[in-house]
């Protein structure tokens, strides 16, 4: 199990369709580096297992995740990551957008200018990474 | 397989358990006994039936002996115990039930007088009518029931007797073309108090209209003082329901004397019989109507035996029996002259003791011991000669110690 | 076949603690109860004998008679018959447990039971067969133990005391053993033979009961008490019938009993039979 | 596919379902949700052919219920239900006997898997062995559809933890699940469909991720609206 260890269950919540919330879990593991391309995914059976999941759920993530092109399936072999290096790139530029999308959303009510925005949030990110950096050392 | 190993195990000892308790149980472990035929026709032998109690240890067990073998009371089957229960002992009516099981049916266990001859088979019962609360009103009722032998039709009827009396028992009945004679033996109705002296009257039935007779009081002669009584018996036959001639009565005159004082109480009246040694044998004769009396022999009074009579065909008999002696008197019918006399000794018969006897027909069976077994003599009456003999046997000699047997009555069944 | 059997194991299995237990009573309360009442009859005996100078056993048999085994056991028959009493007592109740246990035991086993692929008609017959061995089982180790009984009677009463007597003449004379243990195989199979179908129409009445609870426990007594009467009623026929005609009809009835019992029993574990 | 069609079932004058109807697909794990006393129990024991229902019908795969029933359905009730005296070897002996479907190797790998004692008295049992030993019963036979009543309630958190891990494993795969709960919060992604019972009455039957999708709404949020409106 340890070397699924990439595959550990995420906390979901109740309300967003389980499977979408598999299908983003496997995003950001392909956005951080932490699936790598080309890399075998779980048998659906294994992944529900592992997430704690209704093996249907995990059928329909592993559907929707062909069909938008984040894994392959080629004959009987198991499914992998893909190595397409445009859908990877699409992967962390949809996932980069949703986050800005969603950070926009909610400081747009304060009214920041976007000059102050920008130089806060240079100094907070630089600092969370040193901290970040300090505790995992 | 432990667990079928021992359920086959627990299986096996019941059924070889229980099989052989009832088989060992069917073997019968109680002596058995029979009657062996040691002179004259064993067939004979065969319509005799010995009740006796054989000492079984700690138990008394009934035993019932034949020629064929005994039978205990206790190894009957529940059934048999049964029908025993329900099936009237008389051999007369068993022969009617085998013969005319349909016509017999819910007819046999309660007492009632039976009369057949080639054509009728007929049945009467008498039946009580009671008042409101159940108190005896001195009124009944003749329910006659009758067979046609020749096409099996019932018929039935009812006829109400016209006294008002205390009936006693029915005699006899016999049917007279198309009436029917019936002997009853009757006192005259009262509401408390004694009853008067013993009446026999007879009442003649149509079997046509059911239409009766007033009852005819038969006259027996005697002026009986305050203090005497008689006493009425049947004399036995050889087949109560065959058709008969006369009616035999045996009377027994009887004198009466109160109890000493003190021993009385308001309304009851105490007092001591003592029969008187003579018997009286009245004949009466359907056909006619007439009766005769036969006044018979005092007896004497250091007599200290059995005194029997039977109706004999064409005669009477009087039977008088101690241990040691039996004395046989025939009288002719219907003149009463005597017949033959037989006497006979114990040490005639090879007999240790009298015991008991038992009529059949033109027979007297007599139960006695002979070398400290049961035995059984059969006389012809007519000639007063001996035509059989036979003694109880153990079959398994070893198993049975016959000592532990005592006969208690005989039966013949023809 | 295979299965039914596998059922009646493991109703047997259920109950041989307690029916261990009825059979150890049985066995050491006779035996205990004999071994004492000889014991103390000898000693009585002995203390009788000083008491009138009577020097031999047989001079005292010859004044006071010799002592059967009926009567030694008569002077302690609780401890022969109460034994008898509890296993009836306990047999009978469980006429009843062996359907109740099921459902209130501590797991409500009926639930498995009843689930058991294939006819659950079988748990009937299995329960009836559990019954029936269990109350034969026991008629067979009385059976066995009289005969033993009765040798150690021998051996323990000075010979010119005891009265000999079979185990036949025993039971036949006494008057719970005659009806316990008739030794005529036609009583035998009667009084087992009504008691198999009197079980049968309990067990139909249990089944109702479970079925419809309150109104079938009406319906239920209502049918043993029917069943009883219909059972009896030929006897109250003795003015019509003919004996064998009236046991006939008994028998028929006794039949009919049975059939409308197995049949009411199987429609309802089929289907109204309620957990 | 079990079908229940317009179930109605009274217990005297008390209505205990009322036209129930909803279907329980192969390869879904269906979840009956409902208050103590909505007549959850009821249902599964009436499918199971364990009470008669006053009306309606109940069809198996098209067929009404018959002894062959079990040999197809498993039904795994709230409570263990083996006599106290057998022990746990005893009980998967006395399955082994008497089911022809009974799968040996699932038996003795879901032993392992639960750890439990084969020589452990059924008397002796912790709440959360016996919910194990009783779901083992119900895993061990080899059927199309598995009914499971209440498997969580009563038990200590780790045993069931190691109950669900079930439902996400092969020992369901491809059967037809329905399930009764009282609460669903830690089932939730465990359904794929859940069918709302109130007083007897089917007051709601949806699919879990459908509802998530369409209406954003937790199975909990629609039981609130429900049950709480």
């Amino acid at each position: 199990m340890t070397e699924r260890d990439d595959f550990a269950a995420p906390a979901f919540n109740h309300r967003d369709p389980v499977y979408l919330q598999v299908v983003r879990h496997f995003k950001i593991g392909i956005a951080t580096g932490r699936l790598s391309a080309g890399q075998t995914v779980p048998s659906r059976r294994e992944l529900a297992a592992m997430m704690k999941i209704n093996p249907n759920t995990a059928q329909r993530a592993y559907r929707e995740m062909e069909d938008q092109g984040l894994i392959v399936t080629e004959g009987n072999a198991p499914s992998r990551i893909t190595t397409d290096e445009k859908v990877l790139g699409a992967i962390r530029e949809e996932l980069i957008t949703e986050a800005i999308d969603n950070f926009i959303d909610s400081v747009r009510q304060i009214g920041v200018p976007i000059n102050e925005l920008l130089e806060k949030i240079r100094s907070r990110y630089e600092s969370k990474t040193a901290e970040d950096k300090g505790a995992s050392s | 397989m432990k667990r079928y190993f021992i359920a086959a195990i627990f299986v096996g000892f019941i059924v070889l358990a229980i099989g052989l308790y009832l088989g060992l149980a069917a073997a019968s472990p109680l002596p058995s006994f029979r009657i062996e035929t040691l002179e004259g026709d064993s067939e004979e032998g065969k319509a005799l039936r010995l009740m006796g109690i054989f000492e079984n240890g700690p138990y008394n067990e009934t035993v019932e002996i034949t020629a064929e073998g005994s039978k205990y009371a206790v190894e009957r089957s529940v059934y048999e115990r049964f029908r025993y229960s329900l099936t009237p002992d008389i051999p007369e009516l068993e022969r009617l039930i085998a013969a005319y099981p349909g016509f017999m049916r819910g007819k046999y266990f309660s007492s009632a007088n039976y009369y057949q001859d080639e054509e009728w088979l007929v049945r009467l019962r008498v039946q009580d009518t009671y008042a409101g609360s159940g108190i005896k009103e001195g009124r009944y009722k003749f329910m006659v029931d009758m067979l046609d032998k020749k096409n099996g039709q019932k018929r039935s009827l009812a006829a109400e007797v016209p006294d008002r009396l205390d009936i006693r028992k029915v005699m006899d009945i016999q049917k007279l073309g198309d009436t029917l004679a019936v002997a009853l033996l009757a006192y005259p109705f009262q509401q408390s108090g004694f009853h008067d002296i013993a009446e026999l009257r007879i009442y003649h039935v149509s079997l046509e209209n059911g239409q009766i007779s007033d009852g005819e009081k038969l006259d027996f002669g005697l002026n009986l003082q305050a203090n005497q009584d008689i006493r009425l018996y049947e004399v036995s036959v050889p087949d109560s329901t065959a058709s008969q001639k006369y009616l035999l009565l045996e009377a027994t005159l009887l004198e009466t004397e109160p109890m000493p004082a003190g021993n009385a109480s308001n309304n009851v009246r105490l007092e001591r019989t003592i029969p008187t040694r003579e018997h009286r044998i009245f004949i009466y004769e359907y056909e006619t109507g007439k009766m005769n009396t036969l006044t018979l022999p005092s007896v004497s009074p250091e007599f200290d035996g059995n005194i029997q009579f039977y109706g004999d065909d064409g005669g009477i008999v009087r039977l008088m029996m101690t241990g040691e002696e039996i004395h046989l008197s025939r009288y002719r019918l219907p003149d009463l002259r005597p017949d033959n006399e037989i006497q006979l000794t114990a040490a005639d018969l090879k007999a240790e003791s009298l015991e008991k006897t038992a009529w059949g027909k033109d027979r007297l069976y007599i139960l006695h011991t002979a070398r400290g077994l049961p035995a059984v003599t059969a006389l012809e009456l007519s000639s007063g000669n001996v035509v059989y003999r036979g003694a109880v046997t153990a079959a398994k000699a070893a198993s049975a110690n016959p000592e532990n047997l005592r006969i208690s009555y005989m039966t013949v069944r023809p | 076949m295979i299965r039914y059997i596998k059922l009646v194991l493991m109703e047997l299995h259920r109950f041989w603690k307690i029916y261990a237990a009825l059979a150890a009573i049985t066995v050491i309360s006779q035996t205990a109860g004999l071994w004492m009442s000889i014991r103390s009859h000898i000693k009585r005996v002995h203390w009788e004998m000083e008491l009138t100078s009577i020097g031999t056993y047989a001079e005292f048999a010859k004044t006071y008679g010799r002592t059967s085994f009926r009567s030694i056991v008569s002077f302690n028959e609780l401890f022969f018959m109460g034994p008898v009493m509890i296993c009836i007592a306990v047999l009978l109740i469980y006429v009843f447990l062996i359907w109740y246990r099921d459902w209130y035991g501590k797991n409500a086993f009926v639930y498995r039971l009843l689930m058991l692929p294939a006819s659950r008609f079988r748990l009937f017959w299995a329960k009836l067969t559990a019954i029936m061995l269990f109350v034969l089982g026991l008629v067979a180790l009385q059976i066995v133990l009289l005969p033993l009984l009765m040798a150690m009677y021998r051996q323990m009463m000075p010979a010119e005391l005891s009265l000999a007597e079979s185990v036949f003449s025993y039971v036949r004379h006494h008057i719970v053993f005659q009806i316990l243990l008739p030794p005529h195989a036609a009583d035998f199979f009667l009084y087992y033979g009504l008691g198999f179908v009197a079980v049968t129409v309990v067990f139909a009445a249990i089944l109702m009961e479970r079925a419809w609870r309150l109104k079938g426990l009406i319906a239920g007594i209502l049918y043993v008490s029917a069943a009883t009467l219909v059972m009896t009623f030929p006897l109250s026929l003795d003015y019509v019938l003919y004996p064998h005609e009236i046991w006939g009809l008994m028998g028929g009835i006794g039949l009919v009993l049975f059939l409308a019992s197995v049949w009411i029993s199987r429609t309802l574990l089929a289907k109204k039979i309620t957990v | 596919m079990i079908e229940i069609d317009r179930v109605t079932k009274k217990f005297g004058r008390k209505t205990v379902l009322k036209d129930v109807t909803f279907t329980v697909e192969k390869g879904r794990i269906t979840c009956l949700i409902g208050l103590n006393g909505a007549g959850k129990s009821t249902l599964l024991k009436a499918i199971m052919g364990l009470m008669p229902v006053s009306r309606g019908q109940i069809r198996i795969d098209g067929q009404p219920v018959s002894e062959h029933l079990y040999e197809k359905v498993a039904f795994v009730p709230d409570t263990l239900t083996m006599p106290p005296f057998m022990t746990v070897e005893n009980c998967l002996r006395f399955m082994r006997d008497f089911y022809d479907n009974w799968n040996e190797e699932r038996a003795a790998y879901l032993l392992s898997f639960f750890k439990l004692q084969p020589a452990d008295r059924i008397s002796s049992l912790s709440k959360g062995n016996a919910a194990k030993l009783n779901l083992l019963l119900g895993l061990a036979l080899d059927t199309d559809y598995l009914l499971m009543d209440e498997p969580f309630s009563g038990i200590d958190m780790f045993s069931r933890e190691q109950i669900a891990s079930v439902f996400t494993s092969e020992l369901i795969e491809d059967r037809g699940v329905l399930l009764t709960t009282h609460e669903i919060d830690e089932i939730e992604h465990l359904i794929d469909k859940a069918v709302l019972l109130d007083q007897g009455r089917v007051i709601r039957e949806f699919w879990c991720e459908e509802i998530r999708e369409k209406e954003g709404k937790s199975v909990m949020d629609v039981m609130r609206e429900v049950y709480h409106p």
